[in-house]
Order: C-alpha cells, then sequence, then structure tokens
C-alpha cells in the first residue's frame, strides 16, 4: 500500500524507461549528498560560531581565489556530466521512428482521437502490442495537447499546422494513463486515455474482434472520390494532374526548381496549401482543403495514397 | 531627532501622488504590491481548496482555469517582478550608494502611474471575467480558441512592461552616475550588483515581451495572425519570443533576492561576503547567460532536437554562477559571528529553499527527465521554491532588516522570528509534496485528479493553509510596530553601508551632507556592535 | 554658476546631468532594439519557412516611395544633427530652421506612408482587412504584410513621437533661458531621432529590397 | 547670463563631416537600391543587409556622435545589438535545424 505513494516505485515499462529512472535516481543521490553537506556545514557553522559561543575566529580564510577556482571547476564538471548523461537518454527516447506499425493520433479539445491502419478507431484509448515499436503520427485539430504517458516516461506535444512523429514501446502488458500534459483549454484535466499495452496474440484478437468493413486506406479512398479528388487525379480525367499511383516516399520535382520527398507532411501541405508546393510541370489549379476537412479526414487520405505508393502508376 | 524626515516633510494625501522622492515611491509601490499579493494568495487557497479533493467540488472547470492563470499573472508581473526592485530597491539604492535620489526622479513617480495603470486594466479584466490562458498565453489557444477577456489582460501586462523598463533603466543610470565619491564598482554592496544585473535584464528582455502581446492581440483582435497555423504561422514562434522575456523574467525575481541576502548575510555573520568579487561578477554572469537558456522550456514542443540539446547545455552553464553564490554564503558563516534575528532566519531559510529549487532545476535541465517531469507539479514545485521559497523569502527578509530605517520603529523580534520559522515550515509542507506528484507524473493545471494523487495534495493544501496563516502574520505585527514600535536609532543592526549612516527615517534628501567612501564594503571589523532597542 | 537653477535637486552638476540623460537614452535605445527585435526574428524565420513569397511580397511593395522616403528620413536625420551642432555654437536662428526642416521631412514620410497604405488597401494586401490574394504564395506573402504592417506602424508611431519632440526642441530653441540644458535636451531628442533613422535603414532593407532581382 | 545678447546674425554652417556623412548615406542609398536589382542569386539579401550596416554604421559614429564618446556609451550602444544577436542566433537555430 505505501509503497504506491514512492513516486518511481513502479519502473518505467518502455526499452529506455529504466534508463530515465536511473538518471532520476542518480539525480536524487547526488543532490542529496550535495545539500546534505550544504545543510550540514549551515548547521555546524551557525551552531560553532554562534554570536555568544567564544571561539577561535582568527586567521579566517582570506584568500579565497582557490575555494573558488575548486567548487566553480567541481559544479562545471558535474554539470557537464549531468548534461551528456541526459542528453544521451534524450536522443533515445525520439530517435527517428522506424517506419513499422504506424497508428495515427488526432488531438482535439478535449479527447485524443486513434486510428488504427486496418480501419480501427478508438477514442481516448490506445492499443498496441507489446515489444513492437509503433510508429505514431499526431496532429491537432486545434490547439496544442501533450501526448503523455508517465509509464512510458514519454511525452511530446502535438501542435496544430503539422505532423509530430513518435515511437513508442511497451516491455510488458498493462493499462496506463494516458494524459494531456499541455494546457488546452477547459476540459483539459479531462483529456485522459489509456494506453492498453497488449501480448501480440491478444493485440491480433482485439485488432481482428473491432476490425470495420474497411481499412483506413480504403477509408481514404471512398473519401477520396467522394470530395472529388478522383475527377482529377486519376488515369481518365481531362484535367491534367499528377497522378498518385507510386508517389509516396518518392522525390517530387516541384516548379521553383526544388525537390521535396513525398511523405506524410508533403502530402498533408498538398491537401491544405495546394498552392505552397506545385509540382513541376502542372498548373496550380488545384483547391485547398483547408477547412473542409478534418484532421482525422486528412489522415485517411494520406493512409490511401500511401497505400498507393506499390501500385505501378 | 531634529528636523524633518521623508514621512513628515509633507502630510498632505496630494503630496504623496505627486512625490518624486524615491523612498515615497518605493511605499507607494509597497501598499500596491500588498494588494496584488493578496488577490494572487487569494486565488492560490481557492486554488489549493480545489484540490484537496480529485473531484470537482469548490469551482467549475472554467472557474478553476481562471483561477490559475489569474494566480500566475498577478503573482509574476504584478508582485515577484516589481516586488524587491521596485519597493526595497527603490528606497535602498539611492541610500546605499550616497545619492540623493534615482537619476530620474519623475520617471520614477511615472513608473508607478503605469504600473498602477496596468494592474487596474488587468484586475478589470478579472472582474470582466477572467482569462483563463495561463500565464504563459500560448497561441493558438490565447489568440484562437480562448474566450476569456484575453486581450484587455495582454494590455494590462503590456502597460506594467513599461513600468519595468523604465524601472530599470532608472538604477542603471544612477548606479553609473551617481555613486558618491570614492565609491568604485568593487565598493558597492552586493545588492547594487544584483540589481544592476536585474536592471540589464528588465531593459533588454522587457521589450521582447511587449512586442510579442502587440503581436499576440492583433491576431487575436483583428486576425492578422502571424502564428496562425493555418496560414502556416507557426505556435512555436510564439513561445520562443515569450521564453526569450520569460526566462530571463525567473532571473529578474530572483536576483534581488540573493542581493539581499547578501546584506543579511554579511550583516548577522559580521563578517565580509567570502569571495565578493566572485558573487558579484556571479550576478552578472547569471544576468547574461539566463538569455541563452529559453529554449529548455521547449524541449517537447516539437522544436529541433539541435536547439534542445544547445539549450540544455546552457542550462548547465548558468547553473555554475548560481552554485558559486551558493558556496560563498556558506564559506561566509565559517568563523563569523553569526546573530539569528529573523533577518537572518529568512536568509538560510533563503539558502536551503533556493538551493533546493536550484537543484531540482538541474533535474529539468536534464533533457531525459525533462520530458518526463516538464509540465507535471515536479515542474510547478521547483518554481514555487525558487520564487517563493527564494525570492519572497528574500524579501520577507530584506523588509524587516531594512523595516527600521524605512519606518523609523522597531519590529517586535520575537514576533518576527516565529513568522519566519512557520513560514518555512508552512512552505515546505505546501511544496515539498508537489514534487513528489510531479515524480508521479500528475500534470499541472488539472482541475480533477486520478486518485491515487490525493494524499499528497491533501498534504500540499495543508500546508498552503499554515503558509496562509504565516503570511499574513507580518503584516499584523508590522503594521503594529509602526504605531507602538520602539523608535528605530540611525543603525540598530550595527550595519555596514551608507543607508544606515543617515536618521531612520531619513531626511528628504537622504543625507544631511555628502557622503564619501573610502574602504572596502563589509568592512564588519571595524562596524560598529548591534544596538538592540 | 549661471546654470546652477537648471539642476534638478538631486544631482550635483550640470555636468552630471548631461551624462545622465544621455546614458539615460541609449539606455532606452537598447530596450528600442530588442523591440524591434522580436519583428526581425519573426521576419528571419518565415522568410526561412517560405523564401519563394517573400521575394515575391517584397516586388508587391513600392520601392520608389520606400527609396525616397528612406532619403527624407536620412536627410531629417542630417537636419538634426546639423541642429544640435548649430545650438551648441549659439545660432538658435539655424537650429530652429534645421529642426523645422527636420519635421517637415518627418511630416513628408509619414504622408509617403499613407499614401503607400491607401495603394495596398486598394491592391488587397491588408492582412485582416482587406487581403485576397490566392495563389502559390498566399500564405507567405499574408504573413510577410503582416510583419510588413505590424513594423512600420510600430516605427510609425516612434516617427509621430519624434515629431512631437522635435517640435518642443524647435519651439524652444530662440528662448532666452537655459542654453545648457536646452542643449542637453536636444542631444538626447537628437539621439532618439537618428534612431529612429535608424531603425528604417534595416526596415528598407528587408522590406523592399527582397526579390527585385528576378 | 552673458550668452543672451550673442549676436545672432552671422550665417551658420553645418560642419564639413556632418554634410559627408549625409551625401555618403544617399549614396549608399542609391546604391543598394541599384544592386538589389542586378541578379546576384543568393547574394543580393546578404549584400542589402551589409549596406544597411554601413548606412546604421555611419549613422551611429557622426550623426548619434558615438566616434566622440567614450567606452562605456558605446558599450551601451553595442548592448542593445549584442542582446538582439542572441535572440536571431538562439531563436533561429531551431527554425534552422529543424528536420
Amino acid at each position: 500500500m505505501w509503497r504506491q505513494w514512492i513516486p518511481f516505485w513502479h519502473e518505467g515499462v518502455s526499452p529506455y524507461g529504466g534508463d530515465v529512472d536511473l538518471l532520476f535516481r542518480g539525480l536524487l543521490v547526488a543532490s542529496t549528498l550535495v545539500l546534505g553537506l550544504l545543510l550540514f556545514l549551515i548547521l555546524l557553522f551557525c551552531i560553532r560560531y554562534r554570536a555568544g559561543n567564544d571561539v577561535d575566529r582568527e586567521n579566517h580564510e582570506a584568500k579565497s581565489w582557490h575555494w573558488e577556482i575548486g567548487w566553480t571547476a567541481a559544479s562545471l564538471v558535474a554539470f557537464l556530466g549531468l548534461f551528456a548523461w541526459g542528453a544521451a537518454i534524450f536522443l533515445k527516447i525520439y530517435q527517428t521512428p522506424a517506419d513499422d506499425l504506424s497508428v495515427f493520433v488526432v488531438a482535439q479539445q478535449w479527447m485524443w482521437k486513434v486510428q488504427h491502419p486496418g480501419g480501427q478507431a478508438e477514442i481516448n484509448a490506445l492499443h498496441m502490442p507489446i515489444n513492437r515499436p509503433v510508429n505514431l503520427v499526431m496532429a491537432s485539430q486545434d490547439v496544442i495537447h501533450s501526448f503523455f504517458i508517465p509509464a512510458l516516461r514519454l511525452k511530446h506535444d502535438v501542435v496544430p499546422g503539422r505532423y509530430q512523429s513518435i515511437e513508442i514501446e511497451a516491455m510488458r502488458p498493462g493499462h496506463y494513463h494516458l494524459f494531456c500534459a499541455e494546457y488546452c483549454g477547459t476540459d483539459h484535466a479531462r483529456m485522459l486515455g489509456e494506453v492498453v499495452a497488449m501480448r501480440p496474440a491478444d493485440y491480433a484478437a482485439w485488432l481482428a474482434q473491432q476490425a470495420p468493413s474497411s481499412s483506413l486506406a480504403q477509408q481514404g479512398s471512398a473519401l477520396f472520390r467522394q470530395l472529388g479528388c478522383s475527377g482529377c487525379h486519376e488515369g481518365s480525367s481531362s484535367i491534367h494532374a499528377p497522378r498518385l499511383e507510386g508517389l509516396y516516399g518518392k522525390p517530387v520535382p516541384l516548379s521553383d526548381g526544388s525537390t521535396v520527398i513525398a511523405d506524410d507532411k508533403y502530402l498533408r501541405d498538398s491537401i491544405l496549401l495546394p498552392r505552397s508546393q506545385v509540382a513541376a510541370g502542372y498548373q496550380p489549379v488545384m483547391p485547398s482543403f483547408e477547412g473542409r476537412i478534418d484532421e482525422a479526414q486528412l489522415l485517411q487520405l494520406v493512409a490511401y495514397i500511401k497505400s498507393l505508393a506499390t501500385v505501378k502508376p | 531627532m531634529t528636523g524633518k524626515n521623508y514621512l513628515t516633510d509633507d502630510y498632505r494625501l496630494g503630496s504623496w501622488f505627486t512625490t518624486t522622492d524615491h523612498k515615497r515611491i518605493a511605499i507607494l509601490y509597497f501598499a500596491t504590491l500588498i494588494f496584488f499579493f493578496f488577490i494572487g494568495g487569494v486565488a492560490a487557497t481557492l486554488i489549493r481548496i480545489e484540490l484537496a479533493t480529485p473531484g470537482p467540488d469548490v469551482v467549475s472547470a472554467d472557474t478553476y482555469n481562471r483561477l490559475f492563470t489569474m494566480h500566475g499573472i498577478i503573482m509574476v508581473w504584478f508582485f515577484l517582478i516589481p516586488s524587491i526592485p521596485n519597493t526595497l530597491g527603490n528606497f535602498i539604492v539611492p541610500l546605499m550608494i550616497g545619492a540623493r535620489d534615482l537619476a530620474f526622479p519623475r520617471l520614477n513617480l511615472a513608473s508607478w502611474y503605469l504600473f498602477v495603470l496596468g494592474g487596474s486594466v488587468t484586475l478589470f479584466a478579472i472582474f470582466m471575467g477572467g482569462i483563463d490562458t495561463g500565464w504563459t498565453l500560448y497561441t493558438p489557444f490565447s489568440t484562437l480558441y480562448s474566450n476569456s477577456y484575453v486581450s484587455v489582460a495582454v494590455t494590462g501586462i503590456f502597460i506594467a512592461g513599461f513600468s519595468s523598463i523604465l524601472t530599470g533603466l532608472n538604477f542603471i543610470v544612477t548606479i553609473h552616475k551617481l555613486r558618491a565619491p570614492g565609491l568604485t564598482w568593487y565598493r558597492l554592496p552586493l545588492f547594487i550588483w544584483s540589481l544592476y544585473a536585474t536592471s540589464v535584464i528588465l531593459v533588454l528582455a522587457t521589450p521582447v515581451l511587449a512586442i510579442t502581446l502587440v503581436l499576440l492581440t492583433a491576431e487575436r483582435l483583428f486576425g492578422v495572425g502571424i502564428f496562425d497555423p493555418r496560414i502556416g504561422g507557426d505556435p512555436l514562434l510564439f513561445q520562443h519570443l515569450f521564453w526569450f522575456y520569460s526566462h530571463p523574467a525567473v532571473y529578474i525575481m530572483i536576483l534581488p533576492g540573493m542581493g539581499v541576502v547578501n546584506e543579511l548575510i554579511a550583516c548577522y555573520a559580521r563578517k565580509k561576503i567570502f569571495g565578493y568579487k566572485f558573487v558579484a561578477w556571479a550576478s552578472l554572469a547569471i544576468a547574461a547567460a539566463g538569455f541563452l537558456v529559453w529554449g529548455h522550456h521547449m524541449f517537447v514542443s516539437g522544436q529541433s532536437l539541435t536547439a534542445s540539446l544547445v539549450f540544455s547545455f546552457m542550462s548547465f552553464i548558468v547553473a555554475v554562477p548560481s552554485a558559486i553564490k551558493v558556496f560563498n554564503w556558506t564559506a561566509t558563516l565559517h568563523k563569523g559571528k553569526i546573530r539569528f534575528d529573523a533577518p537572518m532566519l529568512y536568509a538560510l531559510a533563503f539558502i536551503g529553499l533556493f538551493t533546493i529549487g536550484g537543484l531540482t532545476g538541474l533535474f529539468l535541465a536534464c533533457l531525459a527527465f525533462d520530458v518526463y517531469a516538464t509540465d507535471t507539479y515536479f515542474v510547478v514545485a521547483h518554481f514555487h521554491y525558487i520564487m517563493v521559497g527564494g525570492m519572497v523569502t528574500a524579501y520577507f527578509g530584506g523588509l524587516h532588516y531594512w523595516w527600521p530605517k524605512i519606518t523609523g520603529r522597531m519590529y517586535p523580534e520575537y514576533w518576527a522570528r516565529a513568522a519566519a520559522i512557520l513560514i518555512f515550515f508552512g512552505f515546505n509542507l505546501t511544496f515539498f509534496p508537489q514534487f513528489v506528484l510531479g515524480a508521479e507524473g500528475m500534470p499541472r493545471r488539472y482541475h480533477v485528479y486520478a486518485p491515487e494523487f490525493q494524499i499528497w495534495n491533501v498534504l500540499s493544501s495543508g500546508g498552503a493553509s499554515v503558509l496562509a496563516i504565516a503570511y499574513l502574520l507580518p503584516m499584523f505585527y508590522l503594521a503594529y510596530s509602526l504605531f507602538f514600535g520602539a523608535r528605530a536609532p540611525a543603525n540598530p543592526w550595527g550595519a555596514t553601508g551608507l543607508e544606515w549612516q543617515t536618521s531612520s527615517p531619513p531626511p528628504r534628501l537622504n543625507f544631511d551632507r555628502q557622503p564619501v567612501v573610502d574602504g572596502d564594503p563589509y568592512d564588519y571589523a571595524h562596524a560598529p556592535e548591534p544596538q538592540h532597542v | 554658476m549661471s546654470d546652477s537653477q537648471d539642476i534638478a535637486e538631486h544631482l550635483a552638476t550640470s555636468a552630471q546631468r548631461d551624462e545622465v540623460l544621455e546614458l539615460g537614452m541609449w539606455t532606452f535605445l537598447s530596450t528600442e532594439v530588442l523591440l524591434f527585435g522580436g519583428l526581425i526574428l519573426s521576419y528571419f524565420v518565415y522568410r526561412h519557412a517560405d523564401p519563394q513569397a517573400f521575394l515575391a511580397a517584397g516586388r508587391e511593395t513600392r520601392i520608389v516611395i520606400g527609396t525616397v522616403n528612406t532619403a527624407l528620413l536620412l536627410t531629417s536625420s542630417f537636419c538634426v544633427a546639423a541642429a544640435l551642432q548649430a545650438a551648441e555654437q549659439g545660432a538658435r536662428r539655424a537650429t530652429r530652421t534645421l529642426l523645422g526642416i527636420a519635421i517637415l521631412l518627418g511630416l513628408g514620410f509619414l504622408g509617403l506612408k499613407g499614401v503607400e497604405y491607401l495603394g495596398e488597401y486598394r491592391e488587397h494586401l491588408v492582412p485582416g482587412v482587406n487581403f485576397a490574394r490566392t495563389g502559390q504564395d498566399a500564405h507567405g506573402i499574408e504573413l510577410f504584410f503582416i510583419f510588413y504592417f505590424i513594423a512600420t506602424l510600430l516605427h510609425g508611431v516612434h516617427v509621430v513621437a519624434g515629431i512631437g519632440v522635435l517640435a518642443v526642441f524647435a519651439a524652444m530653441a530662440t528662448a532666452t533661458t537655459a542654453r545648457s540644458r536646452y542643449i542637453a535636451g536636444l542631444r538626447t531628442a537628437a539621439l532618439y531621432w537618428h534612431f529612429v533613422d535608424l531603425v528604417w535603414i534595416f526596415l528598407f532593407a528587408l522590406i523592399y529590397l527582397p526579390g527585385r532581382s528576378s | 547670463m552673458s550668452e543672451i545678447r550673442r549676436p545672432e546674425r552671422r550665417l551658420w554652417r553645418p560642419f564639413v563631416d556632418l554634410v559627408l556623412c549625409w551625401i555618403g548615406l544617399l549614396a549608399l542609398l542609391g546604391l543598394t537600391v541599384t544592386l538589389s536589382y542586378q541578379p546576384l542569386a543568393s547574394f543580393n539579401f546578404p549584400v542589402a543587409m551589409t549596406i544597411a550596416t554601413i548606412k546604421a554604421g555611419l549613422v551611429a559614429a557622426i550623426f548619434m556622435e558615438l566616434r566622440h564618446r567614450s567606452g562605456i556609451i558605446r558599450a551601451f550602444a553595442a548592448a542593445g545589438f549584442f542582446w538582439l544577436a542572441i535572440l536571431l542566433w538562439l531563436g533561429l537555430m531551431d527554425f534552422l535545424t529543424r528536420v
């Protein structure tokens, strides 16, 4: 019972969770030692050199510079050590996601919407398999939110206007808190969720049980037609528009002479701000879909275009 | 006592509101700040009452959000930033350097009026219905989504910012040009050094806040959205601009506190501050390096990894001069002749609390741990240890120390010691549990929370009630001393420093004849003995 | 002895008063640098994000007005510097005339600025009020013009304040009393006016020059 | 009181250095506008900023009399720009190093 009150009693369950916990303990021990030493000295001096006490006060240190150099150097070395330690783990936390299993997260006031590639959608919950890195692609519908799973020792802001990819991985099955950590308005404190880490078999079963009639890409495909995108971007069209088959992940020459890789961000920008990066050889005639579709639909469209990556144009 | 002092110089009320005497303006500031401290304190009390239980019991989510925003805005801009500089600094700086007033006395008064105007506008926003963005005012929430009185409150902060700039400007020029003959830089008391460093920040950081607030208001009112993600604006740009001011602002809050503590420790240990030059330059080093670290508020915001690494590195560097100061204060106690008057108790409490605040600052500068702890109660506890444990404690210490000089009356010593001890315990009981909450992962700005966090919240709320009483105590006995306290001699503590060479309270132009300085500061080997009345 | 009445009671000598005033103004100017600094950072951030749009937007500005305005401000700055020298040598009428010319040039600057704003309004280039650009660079152009309007309005406010201050000194130029105090004040006012000029030099390079060569 | 009745009639002329500075500034203005129309590719911007800095330097040194001022005033004049450089350097660092 009392153990639950001790912070970090439960080990972090991400691959680097143990490292973060060790760092925390290291910081805790180091600062307790420093604080202890300091309080001890202050107490000692206060008692020994109190005004009424008749002790030797002669010959107090007149030249101070070697002390100064001493503790300045000591602090500096200790601090640089801590910096390197923290930075090393930090780079591990935010390593570039391996493009393995992608799950999409849309944050909006005041809920987390999660879409799995198979089309499974959930709100305020994220089911994931254990021991397998999951690449979260996060977007915000409105204000800045922050995706925070204490048990995974992980947090990242979700800023409107762009995609944020992070990799998460849990090593033990369980239900873990998901908090919004960046203040986002009235019900910020209720923007809670749950991360459910499951054994692979359970996860597969969950996916199957939740499976909707269509996958995310299929939903995107339907939307693609419904919004009229297919009118220009498909083969039989009379309007000259770039074909999307085999596009994803390839370099795209732009009208201004530069080149971009057709990644999630490029596709997103091209749908919302079609005139910002026009592919070479095409007229800037595509209308903007800004305000006409939300982040969730955007993700479906991107998933659909992604699914065309392997199709021969 | 013959002749008039600054208090009895003119009794008419109008003479106070048109005064250019830095001492009277300090008193005006003091009265204004008590008022704001009280408002901010009421908000804090309501917050702690609400958080005593996990559910929503006392106030609604919207009210709660307005409460913590109001608490933050009032306490940061209308109490902490002006606290020591504008009251104690305003009063003591000219006295300490042997000047008759600040360099620009009318500007000083204008600065107070700007402050009152800014404060009134902000209070108006609060009474209209408040503002719910948090004191950090992050876009696009503050510009596109909040339905509260953001523009009005921001206008108030903007106006108060100019009050800060004028004060900083006034101090800088005063310290450069109005020092008494013989008062070289290395003979200046460390309080002056730290206020000089503070002024540098006030002058160079505040304008960036001003323009940021202009951009924010333009986006909110006119739809001119420079941070608006819909047209390619970047919300992170707002954060960079905001923290360029608001991180150095933390040093605006702590440097004057450190300055006060230097005076107190030297006086009550009856020794020159150990490593005087190192401490002096450490103040300036903190002020300068404090501008290089703002991005450590943004490690998880989506700024580039390179930027995070650089800012983390810089944050560790800026911690070095603070560490130097703490070590030097401790070393000053060695072979001192230490007396435990109330101001000294505050100074010792400051060292302890500031050290905890500083050390936990290192936790947060440490990238991997910050990813976990940022925006949790760990941060809340950390900055309250710095700002309340550090700054407010030093403020109370300085207030007691200079009280005889300011009012001409002695405060009741036993009550003062009791209050100091009570504040120390109340403070730790309030904020130490919040470190635990943060380490367990409780996010900040939460109106309701998971039940497992309750035990620490109850402790914190209990501590807050102790702290509230402890902060009210001085108000009563200090008010009592105004009328019934013993008359203060010119130098009750046997302190060095020019301010103790003139009468208590000082005459209108501070000194009857121009003081001349011919020796080092803190020459306690030759200082008069303390005389308690 | 003649200027003992000109010195406030808290200062010792007129030399100290002059130093205090000048140092105060320089401190104030360092504040002003940072006030514009926030805008400059925004400019560079968005120019980096969308360089093409910023070049396109630069081409939309009126370089003739911008250049003439720069010349006006530079000349007015010269007049103020000359007025200070004249005052120091006791040439009071020259001081007044030169300050008068500087004020007229400042007013001319504001007038042309107004003409420019009107043109931009007609061309739908005023974000938040009347902005109707479409095409590839629309968002970048909008961000540019947000910077443009806020920066030039802020600068314009400084010009107005400067004209007010110069007008006071022009009016006092031939008054008979307190010369040393007048000159110290004028030096401070001149510093401010030169600074307003200095800010404009940079704004000119940021606003009017991009994109001209393509 | 002796300065009140000083004769006012003589024609006052500004110093040569002020006039030269003014002419130089106008010349630099002409130069920067001309150069901005030359196709220097990515060099247009650095050139414009360099000329602007030279102009600002002239104004500061001659009109603002910095060349006659002591170290402290010069330090104050430089401080604002130094801190501006910090703001631009660290502020832009994030945006330039994003991936």
